[in-house]
C-alpha cells in the first residue's frame, strides 16, 4: 500500500515530462496547424485522440500542452524554493523581531492567492507564460518558508544543534551541514505538492486567457475552446482534463509517497 | 486578559496587513502599466491632451498622494472611477457582489458538511475499502481543476439530462427556484474540489487523533471507536478544519472567479476578467482590493475564534 | 598525553564558575525563574554532581557554564576570563576544552550524519583548532577516538539509526573527548538508556574520566548513579542550591531536609 | 487455570516481516493478586498490556487466549470488549503529560467513566467525581474537576488517570510504567496511593515497569520478560533475593547500584548472561 503513492506518482510525473520533452523535438502533427477540413474527428487513425474544432490533432496539442506545463512548475517551484526555503531557514535562526517581519510578510501573501496576483499582472503588464509562472512561483513562497522554518526550528530544538555549537561550529556552518540535509525530505514533498498547485493554477489562467498567449497550445486553453463546442461535442473537454487531473494527480502522489517514505513517525503508523 | 490582548494584536497585524496589500495592489496597477493616460489615448496623441487627461485624472499627483487618495476614498466606501468609462468603480462593484457572496458562501458552506465525514471514513477505515475509496475520491478530487469539473456537470446535467441551466443567473427575489437551480451546478463544482481538500486533512486530523494518547486514554475507559472519536477527536479536528478552511477561502475566492467564467455568473469574477480583457484598471483594482480584504478579514475572524475553542490557548498557556 | 602537564592553574582559580547567575525564561505574568542568583565553583579535577528533580534548574545551570545559553542577570567565568555576554568567536578556549554528552543520542547526534563525521566535527572547526594542541580531524584520530570508547572501527561509516543505544551514546561521548577537552559535562547521560546499557556506559565514563584526569560535572535526577562517579555533590531544587558538600557527607548525612526527603523517596529493591 | 485473568500462549505479530513481538506468553494473575512485569524496552511488556486491554492496533495478529473472569478475549469483538473496558479493568499509562484530552475540562473527563455506562445522571455524577478526586489525594477536588489537563502538574495528571481507572471498580487494573515520566518524589506519593487504592478496593495489578525497586515495593509477584518470552516468574521474594535464570541474575546484579563502591566497576548483564547464547 504505502508503494503505491509512490510508484504510481513517479509513473505519471515521469510521462508528462516525456511527453513535454518529446514534443520539443517531435508530435505527430503541428499542434497549431489548422485544417479546416478536418474540424472535430472522433478519435481513431491518423488522429488517435482526435480533432478539435480547428482540426488541429489533439494528442500534439496535449504533447506541446505537457511542456508549457512542465516549464511553468518548474520555474514557479523554482523561484518558490530559492525564495522561500533560506528566508524560512533565516526566520528560524534569526532574532524573533526578523523571524516575526518574515512570517507575517509570508502570511499577508498566503491570504493573496495565485490567481489574483496573475489577474493583476496580466492586468499591469500582459499576460504571458512568465507573468503566469512569476505569479504562481510568488505566491508560492509562503508555503516553502512555513514548511521551512517549522522544521528548521525542529531541528533547532535538537540536542545536535547544541552540540554543534559546543563543537564550535558557526551557525551558518550548522545551517548547511546540519539544517539542510535535515530539512531537505519535508522540502521535496512540499515542492512536489506545490508543482501539482502550479498545473492547476496555470490551467486556471490559460482557461481564462491571462498565461500563455496563443497560438501556443495549453491544456486550459483547450477546454476554453471546447467550451465552445460543448453543445455538440461535449466529448472535446475530456482530454484535456484528464491529462490535467493526471499531472496533478501525479505529483500529487509523488509528494504523499516521498512523505510515507521519509517521515519515520508515519512509517510506524502505518 | 490574554484573550483580549491577543485580539487586539491580531486586529493590529491585519490592519498592517490591509495597509501591505493595499499598496501592492496600488502599486502593481498604477506603477508597472507605465504611463495610462497615454495608453488611454494612443500613441498619437499630442502631449497637451495626454496632460490634460492626465490632470483631469489626478494623475499628475505624486504617487504617495494617490495611493492615500484611493485608500482613503475606499473607506468611504468611494472605489473611484473608471478611468476609460467614468463610471464609479462602486456602481458596478455593489451590483455583482450579492452573485459572488452566494456562490462563495454556499460552497465554504457545503465544504466542511462533505468534507467532515468523508475524512472520517478514510480515517477509520483508512486499512480497509472504504477508506481506500475515500482517500482515491480526495486525491481525484484535488487534481482536477473547478471548471473542469464545472464543464463535466454541464455537459451531463444540463446537455444529456437537461435538469439544469447551464449557464446564468436569476435573483433570488425575482425567482427562487431558478435562482437555485442556477447556482447547483456552479457551487458543487466549487465545492467537490475544495471538500476534497479539505477531506484530506480532516483525515489526517483523524488519524492523528487516532494515534494520540488521550484516545488511548478514552478507550481505555470504555468509549467505542467511532464515539469516542467523535467526542474526543471533533473538537481537536475541529481546529484544524478551522484553520484549513481559512486559508481554503482564498483558493475559493479564486476558485469563484473561473467558475463565474464557466457559468456566465454576473458575479465580480466576470467584472474583474472583463475589465482586464479592457485593461481597465481603476476596476481591477477595487476588485481586487475588495476580494483581498475579504479573505483578510475573515482569516482574521478564524484566528480569533481560536482563542475560543482551544483552552490552552484561550487560558494563555500556549501560543 | 600527561595530564598533569596540563594543569599548572593555581588552586584557588575554578575551572568553570558561575557567580550570581539568575536565568529567567517568558515575560509578564508567565514569567519563570529556572536559576536564582546561583554561585558554583567547579575546580581542576574535580568530579561534581549536580542532582535535581525537573524543574530544579541543573540542565540550565550547566548550559549556561558551557555558554550554551546567556545568564538573565550574573555572570559566568572560564579560568577565571568571563564567559557570558561575550561573543562566540571570544569563546575558543572554553569551547575547545569544555564539552558536552546530552541525555537522548537521538536527539543529540545528527541523523544524515555519519559516526565518523559526527566524532569528526569538533576537530573541523576552524575556531576549536585556535587552541594548539587540538589534535587534526585525521582517520588516525578518527579510528583512535572510536577505539578509546570501545567502538569498532567500522562503525565510522553507519548513521546512527543503524547503531544499538548504547552504541550511541558512545558515539556522543567519543564526539566529545576527540579535541581532547579538560572538562566533560554530561547531562543525564544515562536517562534515555535501557537499565542493562546503563552499566556499560558508566563505567566507560568513570574510566575514561579516571584515564584522562577529566573534570567531571554530571547531571542526574539519580543520586546513586552520582554517588558512583562523583566525590562532590551539589543538590538544586527550584532554581536554587539547597545543599552542597562531598558525597559521602550528603549521601550519608543529609542536612537539607528536602535532600533527605529525594534520598528517602528513592525505591530500593526489597528482596 | 482459573484465575481473574489467564493468559496462554499468547502471540502477537506485527507484519510478516518483523520477528513477532510476543511468542507464546503464559501466565494466570488471581484476584487482588499484583503481578510486575518486567523487562528492556522491546521485550513485550506493552504489547501484553495492550493485548489484555485489546487496544493493540489493528495491524497486530493475535493468537492464543486471554480469558478475563473464564470469557475468552481474543477476537471478541471491539464493541463487546468496549463493554468490558473501564468496568471489569482499567488501565493507566506511562505519559501522563498526553493521556488526557487537552480540550476538555478534567472534571468532565472523569464524569465520561460513569455517563459511559448510562448508570448515573449528571447531578450524582459531580458529586461521584469530587469524592473520587478526594480519594485519589487531592484537597481541593472542586478546582481540579474544573481545570484543563495543561493546568496541573504530572503527578496530578497521573492521579487523575489513576481515578478515571479506578472509577468502576474493575477487578483488574493494568498500569504500564505510570511513574517513569515523574520525578522520584512525585513517585513516591504515586505508588503510595496505587498502594492505598488497590488495598482499599481488592483489585489486581498488572504493574508494567523497567524498574526492579519499583516493582518489588508495588508487587507481589514478578514475571520477567526478554524478546518476547516469560524467563522467569513468580513471588517477588524469590526473583529478587534468588533469581534463577541468568538474565534475571544480571538484571538484578544492575540494579542494585546502592550496592556498589565508588571507584568499583559497575556488574553488566553480561556478566551473567550473553544474548546470544538465549534461545
Amino acid at each position: 500500500m504505502r508503494w503505491i503513492n509512490l510508484v504510481l506518482g513517479t509513473v505519471l510525473v515521469a510521462g508528462v515530462i516525456l511527453l513535454g520533452l518529446v514534443s520539443l523535438a517531435w508530435t505527430p502533427f503541428d499542434p497549431t496547424l489548422v485544417v479546416p477540413g478536418e474540424r472535430l474527428q472522433p478519435p481513431g487513425w491518423p488522429h488517435i485522440l482526435g480533432t478539435d474544432a480547428f482540426g488541429i490533432d489533439v494528442f500534439s496539442r496535449i504533447m506541446a500542452g505537457a511542456r508549457v506545463v512542465v516549464q511553468v512548475g518548474v520555474v514557479a517551484v523554482g523561484l518558490a524554493l530559492l525564495v522561500g526555503v533560506p528566508l524560512g531557514v533565516a526566520a528560524a535562526m534569526s532574532h524573533r523581531w526578523l523571524s516575526d517581519l518574515i512570517m507575517r510578510g509570508a502570511d499577508i501573501l498566503y491570504a493573496f492567492p495565485a490567481l489574483l496576483l496573475a489577474i493583476l499582472l496580466a492586468a499591469a503588464v500582459g499576460a504571458s507564460t512568465m507573468t503566469a509562472a512569476v505569479a504562481i512561483g510568488v505566491a508560492s513562497v509562503p508555503a516553502f518558508a512555513r514548511v521551512a522554518r517549522a522544521a528548521t526550528l525542529q531541528v533547532m530544538s535538537s540536542d545536535y544543534m547544541l552540540a554543534a555549537r559546543a563543537a564550535g561550529t558557526s551557525p551558518l556552518a550548522a545551517a548547511v551541514t546540519h539544517v539542510l540535509p535535515n530539512i531537505a525530505a519535508v522540502i521535496w514533498v512540499q515542492a512536489s505538492a506545490s508543482f501539482g498547485m502550479a498545473i492547476l493554477a496555470e490551467a486556471g489562467l490559460s482557461y481564462l486567457g491571462l498565461a500563455t498567449p496563443p497560438p501556443a497550445p495549453t491544456w486550459g486553453r483547450m477546454l476554453r475552446d471546447a467550451q465552445n463546442v460543448i453543445f455538440s461535442n461535449p466529448e472535446q473537454a475530456l482530454w484535456p482534463g484528464l491529462a490535467i487531473a493526471a499531472a496533478v494527480l501525479g505529483f500529487n502522489l509523488l509528494g504523499d509517497g516521498l512523505r510515507d517514505q521519509l517521515d519515520p513517525r508515519l512509517r510506524d503508523i502505518s | 486578559m490574554a484573550t483580549v490582548r491577543a485580539v487586539a494584536v491580531r486586529l493590529a497585524v491585519l490592519v498592517g496587513s490591509l495597509l501591505v496589500a493595499s499598496f501592492v495592489v496600488f502599486a502593481v496597477c498604477q506603477a508597472l502599466p507605465g504611463d495610462v493616460a497615454q495608453q488611454i489615448l494612443g500613441e498619437q496623441a499630442t502631449p497637451e491632451a495626454v496632460d490634460a487627461l492626465r490632470q483631469r485624472l489626478g494623475l499628475d499627483r505624486p504617487f504617495l498622494v494617490r495611493y492615500a487618495a484611493w485608500v482613503g476614498g475606499m473607506l468611504s466606501g468611494d472605489f473611484g472611477s473608471s478611468y476609460l468609462t467614468g463610471v464609479p468603480v462602486g456602481d458596478l462593484i455593489w451590483p455583482r457582489v450579492a452573485v459572488s457572496a452566494w456562490l462563495i458562501g454556499l460552497a465554504l458552506l457545503l465544504t466542511p458538511l462533505v468534507a467532515l465525514p468523508l475524512g472520517l471514513v478514510a480515517a477509520v477505515w483508512r486499512r480497509h475499502w472504504q477508506g481506500f475509496v475515500a482517500t482515491a475520491a480526495s486525491q481525484v478530487g484535488m487534481a482536477i481543476p473547478a471548471f473542469w469539473t464545472g464543464l463535466m456537470l454541464v455537459s451531463v446535467f444540463s446537455i444529456r439530462l437537461g435538469w439544469l441551466p447551464a449557464n446564468g443567473y436569476v435573483a433570488f427575489a425575482a425567482d427562487p427556484a431558478g435562482w437555485a437551480s442556477h447556482l447547483v451546478l456552479p457551487v458543487a463544482s466549487l465545492t467537490i474540489v475544495q471538500a476534497a481538500m479539505l477531506t484530506r486533512y480532516v483525515r489526517s486530523a483523524f488519524v492523528e487523533v487516532l494515534t494520540e494518547d488521550y484516545f488511548r486514554t478514552a478507550r481505555a475507559i470504555g468509549w467505542r471507536r467511532i464515539p469516542g472519536l467523535l467526542r474526543h477527536g471533533l473538537r481537536n479536528v475541529a481546529l484544524s478544519v478551522l484553520t484549513v478552511l481559512g486559508l481554503q477561502l482564498a483558493a475559493t475566492v479564486v476558485g469563484a472567479i473561473v467558475i463565474e467564467s464557466v457559468f456566465t455568473l454576473p458575479g465580480l469574477g466576470s467584472l474583474l476578467l472583463t475589465a482586464v480583457g479592457q485593461r481597465d484598471l481603476q476596476v481591477v483594482q477595487g476588485t481586487v482590493m475588495l476580494l483581498v480584504v475579504t479573505v483578510l478579514v475573515i482569516n482574521a475572524l478564524v484566528d480569533v475564534s481560536y482563542q475560543v475553542l482551544d483552552p490552552r490557548v484561550r487560558t494563555g498557556d500556549l501560543r | 598525553m600527561n595530564p598533569a602537564s596540563r594543569s599548572p592553574v593555581a588552586p584557588v582559580t575554578a575551572l568553570l564558575e558561575a557567580r550570581g547567575v539568575t536565568r529567567r525564561y517568558g515575560d509578564g505574568r508567565r514569567r519563570v525563574d529556572a536559576l536564582r542568583r546561583v554561585d558554583l565553583a567547579v575546580p581542576p579535577g574535580a568530579r561534581i554532581g549536580i542532582v535535581g528533580e525537573s524543574g530544579s534548574g541543573k540542565s540550565t545551570l550547566v548550559r549556561l557554564l558551557a555558554a550554551l545559553d546567556r545568564p538573565t542577570s550574573g555572570e559566568t567565568l572560564f579560568r577565571g576570563r568571563r564567559t557570558s555576554g561575550v561573543p562566540e568567536r571570544g569563546l575558543a578556549d572554553l569551547r575547545s576544552s569544555v564539552q558536552l554528552v546530552f541525555q537522548d543520542p537521538r536527539s543529540s547526534l545528527d541523523p544524515r550524519m555519519t559516526v565518523g563525521r559526527i566524532v569528526t566535527e569538533p576537530l573541523r572547526s576552524r575556531r576549536l583548532r585556535h587552541r594548539g594542541d587540538v589534535p587534526s580531524p585525521s582517520a588516525d584520530r578518527l579510528q583512535e577516538v572510536l577505539a578509546g570508547v570501545g567502538l569498532a572501527p567500522e562503525l565510522a561509516h553507519r548513521y546512527p539509526h543503524e547503531l544499538s543505544g548504547g552504541q550511541r551514546q558512545r558515539v556522543a561521548i567519543a564526539r566529545a573527548l576527540a579535541p581532547d577537552p579538560e572538562v566533560l559535562i554530561a547531562d543525564e547521560p544515562v536517562s534515555a538508556l535501557d537499565v542493562a546499557v546503563r552499566a556499560h556506559v558508566l563505567n566507560l565514563l568513570a574510566d575514561l574520566v579516571r584515564a584522562r584526569g577529566l573534570t567531571l560535572v554530571f547531571v542526574s535526577h539519580d543520586l546513586a548513579v552520582v554517588r558512583l562517579l562523583c566525590d562532590t555533590v551539589v543538590v538544586m531544587k527550584d532554581g536554587v542550591i539547597v545543599e552542597q558538600g562531598s558525597m559521602e557527607e550528603v549521601y550519608d548525612r543529609p542536612r537539607d531536609p528536602y535532600t533527605a526527603a529525594l534520598l528517602a523517596a528513592v525505591p530500593r529493591l526489597r528482596s | 487455570m482459573n484465575g481473574l485473568l489467564d493468559v496462554a500462549d499468547l502471540r502477537v505479530e506485527f507484519g510478516r516481516h518483523r520477528a513477532p513481538a510476543l511468542r507464546g506468553v503464559s501466565f494466570s494473575l488471581q484476584a487482588g493478586q499484583r503481578l510486575g512485569l518486567i523487562g528492556e524496552s522491546g521485550s513485550g511488556k506493552t504489547v501484553t498490556a495492550l493485548a489484555v486491554m485489546g487496544l493493540l492496533p489493528e495491524t497486530a495478529r493475535v493468537s492464543g487466549s486471554v480469558r478475563l473472569d473464564g470469557r475468552e478475549l481474543v477476537g471478541l469483538p471491539d464493541a463487546q470488549f468496549s463493554d468490558l473496558r473501564g468496568v471489569a479493568m482499567g488501565m493507566v499509562f506511562q505519559e501522563p503529560m498526553t493521556a488526557l484530552d487537552p480540550t476538555m475540562r478534567v472534571g468532565r473527563q472523569v464524569a465520561e467513566v460513569a455517563l459511559l455506562r448510562g448508570r448515573a445522571t449528571r447531578g450524582d455524577t459531580r458529586t461521584n467525581v469530587l469524592q473520587l478526586l478526594t480519594r485519589v489525594g487531592f484537597v481541593d477536588p472542586e478546582r481540579i474537576a474544573d481545570a484543563y489537563p495543561h493546568q496541573l502538574s504530572g503527578g496530578q495528571r497521573q492521579r487523575v488517570v489513576l481515578a478515571m481507572a479506578v472509577f468502576n471498580r474493575p477487578g483488574l487494573i493494568i498500569c504500564d510504567e505510570p511513574t517513569t515520566a515523574l520525578d522520584v518524589t512525585v513517585q513516591a506519593r504515586v505508588l503510595d496511593l496505587l498502594d492505598e487504592i488497590l488495598g482499599e478496593s481488592g483489585a489486581a495489578c498488572l504493574f508494567i515497569s523497567h524498574d526492579l525497586a519499583v516493582v518489588s515495593r508495588v508487587c507481589s509477584h514478578a514475571m520477567v520478560m526478554l524478546d518476547g518470552d516469560v524467563v522467569e516468574s513468580g513471588p517477588v521474594s524469590q526473583i529478587f533475593a534468588a533469581p534463577r535464570h541468568p538474565y534475571t541474575q544480571g538484571l538484578v546484579a544492575t540494579a542494585r547500584l546502592d550496592l556498589v563502591t565508588p571507584g568499583e566497576r559497575l556488574p553488566t548483564i553480561e556478566d551473567y548472561f550473553r544474548r546470544e547464547d538465549f534461545r
